[in-house]
């Protein structure tokens, strides 16, 4: 693969054709933060959070899915990308109601940990309170929709790895909302394998695992990348 | 021929059923064809229901939750059977400089329903649009698709009297 | 060196952060020598005095009490700390934000077994609910927030520490999660 | 058809028109049929139907005239005399009108808009050349004004390449609000290699208080058809797809008629005018989305989808519709097309001023005495067109701002009126050009009630895919209603500043990178309207209601309630 150069901070790096600048930055160790994005996962782009700065471009550019190029000239972290990622999560945090202390995810919650990272003791903006139903229908799984970041993870796993696409969203803009199926509950859905997916890959308490409580639900998920490299060595096979 | 397995007992034998599935054919039921699909299913209907939904979804083989998404997406599809007429009120900028909100406030009033909403007993649906593009006739609105502009809140009143009862105290 | 006078509030929280400021155990004889209590929950001191140097505020706003002891607060003290997730975030307390007032006493009292009890003009009976239960940086100024539901001993101490060494309150990552 | 068969048809239409002693051009677009056009177009079919339908009397219903605040109007022509037109037509003066010209008396003087009136004189009209002066429905009127010798013209003596050089040369940019370089992105799609690739007309007009691009598809549907062809035969598509808002249901029926009679004479289709070039249209009806006036959120619902936006890159020049290359040019910008290949490039780039070349079409609104469609050169002032051809503010109100490019655009204050209307100055100040809708508001209206008005359009809007526009808009708009009723602090107008700022740098689409813009553009043009909000509790304009008070004010008067009870001994 071709090789090319570009400058992240200041500082010369070699990269290969083909890569984002979020793969390059991760190579050197450089931490730009993100919440959508998922290796093994299609890029949606949507939570910003992994803006950074390319010389010669009017505005931030996404770091998940912009790919290197030659001679590039990239900044992670200068003061107003850091200012706006905290405002990015902290309106994250405001709209819908996280309540960290009483979250199965306590402790092992994506957002929360971005949160302190970037710096975030306390929210500026109003709380939005919405009130939104928990589906607690499924046997196994539940949905609380208070605790969504709609990082489409759940919708992107559900039909490109596990071919169901139980789910997606309904509405727009501020009413979004992920559904199973024609918005019934879940328990009710007949195209959802029951395989847990979406519930690993979730980042926050809003898909879990029932019978886990207040700050015990650890979610795992190393299985994407593992699947993803056996169907690809299994094609392989059966060309070959 | 047997009858068709995937439409559900609610809708089977409906003639207006028809009309959707022309418009399948002849779209080749591509999925791509969805949006297409929908309008002529709504306009056949009046609104879409979870059963026609799901028809939709299944003769055109997309996941029924991406159809709930793209029925959801568009504010032109609705999901709930509408009033026998449509008032709809121009928000657009130049009514709205020109006191489009008014009228809205008191047409709620004076049918007793939010706009959005149809009246108790299914006479009318009072909604409003982002512009309809009549904007020299502003304030404007248009009753079951006829455009009346520039209207003040009492004359937007008189107009809905013959359709439904209207209430003339101020709130 | 004077001792920095320290006052605590309690708003609408569970004075879960109190507890948890109790917790510093041994520590708190050791912080005596630099710290003076001279309101609060914790101590017998019925009006806050006028020079408060530190003040460390547990809960939402809530109520009508809660705005007058908070703004009250602000006035007597020099540096304003957010205390614990209630204050900073609004918490549990705030999920009543899901309801208007109304109906939430609807809910409680009237479906309940009695009828709802009325605030007065004073506030004295049942101070007057606020539409929406407020994070204390919504309403006052707020100088720091110590996050934790409720903060963990070891934040307390890292805050007060940097005050008694005249730094600005700033916790590092992992003591500044919520919940 | 071919070339020969269409400059003959054309000239017959011509020679047809040159004899009619009286030719009666009603406007029957919707402001005109609102305010009473029907009766007008009854009472003269009958009056001529009473004579015998004489051949060389034309009564024609048109598309719309301009003026659309002053309707029905009706212009009549006459060989060797100057148009006329009356406003406010009525079947009886239409019926005077007839008499007086059949009986070679003066025509009646009564609502006869004057010969030198501004609103025209002023105008330049190319896009808008046939609106208002043919039948919509009528492809032989159209050809009768020229229409389909430009396409016919590039087929015959121009390479793909030449066409695309031409609109280069042009200088046109895009009309749906970006103003990106039109001929840049025909040579983009033209240097695509791709088995398929399409031609797309967005006719999605969405945005509140415009209604440049319905008016044009229900005018003068032809043009945007020949554009578009002239466009696939530059770029090496054989298909078209026009969107069309589904609000507009006429603009539809009309193009979808112009669509059918175009394919029966051989303009469109295989091989078009005899040439060996095929190109097909098809027409997609919008559903109620404003966010699928972005090229790429507009392919998606072309493809069946959620109208959400994706990033770029690709460009849809690259990767559009089925992944091949798309061009996607507005319909005004397509309108454009045949105009500037019936008068070269070089004309059409003499129109202009700096970077915006040719002339843009603009819905004059709001507070305006004379409402209505009209088409300026670039680089005329603003002051020119609300004050000569808008004829000053209604009942002589002074002038307090001009709202451009609707919830994507900014408010212009009085002290701007002079400036050149382009693309570069309006960014300039804060605002855009965009698809040309222009509100003209006075003192009576409250600017942050304005800005408020336009974030609740965009979150409503708003398709939800990015963060900073999904929750910004609802935040930004708490703010801002805040300040209007009133319990708004100094902080909370600092955070609204803040996150304005963010929202524009960091939003996934146009949309929600211009969504902040009718706020910052009124806190830089009428900042003392928001303090006055915040600071003294007082709305200028006297619309907001400001009937609440800040939490800490809220407080203070408790404080201050409290005190005085304990002075008076009652104790607490």
């Amino acid at each position: 693969m071709a090789a090319i150069t570009l400058t992240i901070n200041n500082e010369l790096i070699g990269a290969r054709q083909g890569q984002t600048i979020l793969d390059v930055a991760r190579e050197r160790g450089i931490d730009i933060p993100t919440l959508c994005h998922l290796e093994g996962l299609e890029e949606v782009g949507g939570c910003r959070l992994c803006l950074v700065e390319l010389q010669g471009s009017p505005r931030p550019v996404p770091a998940c899915v912009t790919k290197a190029a030659e001679g590039m000239e990239i900044t992670t972290h200068s003061d107003k990308l850091v200012e706006y990622r905290k405002m990015l999560v902290e309106l994250l945090l405001a709209e819908r109601t996280h309540t960290c202390s009483i979250c199965v995810q306590n402790g092992n919650c994506e957002l929360q940990t971005l949160a302190a990272k970037l710096g975030i003791d306390h929210v500026r903006f109003d709380y939005l309170h919405q009130q939104l139903p928990m589906d607690a229908s499924r046997e196994r799984f539940a949905l609380d929709h208070n605790r969504c970041v709609l990082c489409l993870r759940c919708v992107r796993v559900c039909d490109a790895v596990e071919g169901a696409h139980t789910w997606d969203v309904r509405g727009r803009g501020s009413t979004s909302r992920i559904v199973a199926d024609l918005d019934r509950p879940w328990g009710g859905s007949t195209s959802c394998t029951d395989c847990g997916k979406c519930v690993q890959l979730c980042p926050t308490g809003a898909l879990f695992r029932k019978g886990a409580t207040v700050g015990e639900m650890i979610k795992e998920r190393g299985f994407l990348n593992r699947i993803l490299e056996r169907r690809r060595l299994a094609a392989q096979r059966r060309s070959a | 021929m047997a009858e068709n397995p995937a439409v559900p007992p609610v809708l089977n034998a409906d003639p207006r059923l028809k009309v959707v599935d022309r418009a399948m054919k002849r779209l080749r039921y591509q999925p791509d064809a969805l949006i297409e699909v929908l309008h002529t299913a709504q306009e056949a209907f009046g609104y879409l229901s979870r059963e026609l939904l799901a028809y939709v979804a299944s003769q055109l083989k997309l996941p029924e939750s991406q159809v709930f998404g793209v029925a959801t997406f568009y504010h032109s599809f609705t999901l709930r059977p509408k009033g026998e007429h449509s008032c709809i009120v121009c928000t657009g900028t130049a009514c709205y400089v020109k006191g489009a909100g008014e009228i809205v406030t008191r047409l709620e009033q004076a049918v007793g329903v939010r706009a959005g909403q149809t009246t108790a007993d299914g006479k009318l649906s009072l909604g409003t649009a982002r512009c309809l593009g009549n904007c020299s006739l502003a304030p404007m609105l248009t009753i079951d698709d006829v455009v009346y502009g520039p209207e003040t809140p009492d004359s937007a009143v008189e107009k809905l009297r013959s359709l439904v009862e209207v209430t003339d105290e101020l709130g | 060196m004077s001792r920095i006078r320290l006052a605590t509030a309690w708003l609408g929280g569970c004075s879960g952060c109190h507890m948890s400021f109790l917790d510093l155990g041994e520590q708190l004889v050791a912080l005596s020598g630099s710290i003076e209590m001279v309101y609060g929950p914790l101590v017998d001191a019925k009006q806050v005095p006028d020079d408060v140097d530190v003040a460390l505020i547990e809960g939402a706003v809530a109520n009508m009490e809660n705005l007058e002891l908070l703004q009250e607060m602000r006035h007597k003290s020099k540096l304003l700390i957010s205390f614990g997730d209630c204050a900073i975030t609004g918490n549990v307390t705030s999920l009543r934000n899901f309801f208007s007032v109304d109906d939430l006493l609807t809910a409680v009292y009237q479906a309940g077994p009695g009828s709802i009890p009325r605030s007065d003009e004073d506030g004295a009976v049942l101070p007057e609910l606020l539409p929406r239960v407020l994070p204390l940086h919504q309403v006052v100024e707020v100088d720091a927030f110590i996050p934790g539901c409720p903060p963990e001993p070891e934040r307390i101490l890292a805050a007060i520490t940097a005050i008694m060494e005249g730094r600005p309150v700033q916790l590092n990552e992992d003591q500044r999660t919520f919940g | 058809m071919n070339w020969v068969e269409l400059v003959e048809l054309a000239e017959s239409v011509v020679a047809r028109q040159q004899v009619c002693r009286l030719r009666l051009l009603v406007c029957c677009g919707t402001p005109c049929m609102a305010a009473g056009a029907e009766a007008v177009v009854v009472a003269l079919k009958e009056k001529l139907a009473e004579l015998g339908d004489p051949a060389d009397l034309e009564l024609v219903s048109t598309g719309c005239q301009g003026p659309c605040s002053r309707g029905p109007l009706l212009t009549v022509q006459r060989p060797g005399q100057p148009e006329l037109i009356w406003q406010k037509t009525t079947p009886e003066l239409a019926l005077a009108i007839v008499e007086a010209a059949l009986q070679q008396e003066p025509l009646p003087e009564q609502d006869r808009l004057p010969e030198d009136w501004p609103f025209f004189t002023r105008q330049t009209r190319l896009v808008l050349a046939n609106s208002g002066r043919i039948d919509p429905e009528s492809l032989e009127q159209y050809i009768g004004l020229g229409g389909y010798d430009s396409l016919a013209q590039v087929l015959i003596d121009m390479a793909p390449d030449e066409v695309c050089s031409g609109v280069v040369r042009s200088g046109l940019r895009g009309r749906g609000g970006g103003g990106y370089p039109t001929g840049l992105k025909w040579q983009l799609v033209h240097k695509e290699n791709g088995p398929r690739k399409f031609v797309v007309a967005n006719g999605d007009e969405g945005d509140p208080g415009a209604y440049m691009d319905r008016s044009l598809m229900e005018s003068d549907p032809h043009r945007i058809l020949e554009g578009m062809a002239i466009a696939g035969y530059a770029v090496g598509a054989e298909q078209g797809y026009i969107y069309v808002r589904g609000e507009y249901p006429l603009a539809a029926q009309r193009l979808r008629n112009a669509i059918k009679d175009a394919e029966k004479a051989g303009l469109l289709g295989s091989r078009v005018l005899d040439s060996s070039f095929s190109f097909r249209i098809d027409i997609r009806i919008g559903a109620g989305a404003f966010v699928c006036g972005e090229e790429t959120a507009l392919l998606a619902s072309i493809m069946g989808k959620r109208g959400q936006p994706r990033i770029r890159p690709p460009y849809p020049a690259e990767a559009g519709l089925w992944d091949c290359p798309t061009l996607i040019n507005n319909v005004e910008t397509f309108g454009n097309i045949p105009s500037i290949f019936k008068i070269g490039p070089e004309a059409f780039s003499a129109i202009g001023h700096g970077k915006s070349r040719g002339t843009k079409v603009f819905a004059l609104c709001g507070e305006v005495v004379n409402n209505g469609l009209i088409e300026v050169p670039m680089g005329i002032s603003l002051r020119e067109i609300v004050f000569d051809i808008g004829g000053g503010l209604a009942n002589g109100a002074a002038f307090k701002a001009a709202q451009t490019g609707g919830p994507s655009g900014g408010c212009i204050s009085a002290g701007q009126l002079d400036t050149p209307v382009d693309y570069e100055n309006l960014q300039a100040l804060g605002s855009i050009m965009g698809s040309g809708g222009l509100i003209v508001m006075g003192q009576q209206s409250c600017m942050v009630d304005v800005a408020r008005f336009f974030m609740e359009f965009c979150l409503d809007e708003s398709c939800g895919k990015c963060v900073p526009c999904r929750t910004g808009t609802v935040e930004i708009y708490r703010l801002l209603s805040r300040i209007c009723n009133g319990s708004a602090t100094n902080r909370d107008l600092q955070h609204l500043e803040q996150l304005c700022r963010m929202m524009k740098d960091t939003s996934l689409c146009g949309l929600g990178a211009a969504a902040p813009n009718p706020v910052l553009s009124t806190l830089r043009w009428f900042r003392h309207e928001y303090e006055a909000h915040v600071e003294e509790r007082r709305c200028p304009a006297g619309v907001c209601s400001m009937h609440e008070l800040p939490v800490h004010l809220l407080g203070e008067q408790l404080l201050q309630r409290i005190a005085a009870s304990r002075s008076d001994g009652e104790g607490f």
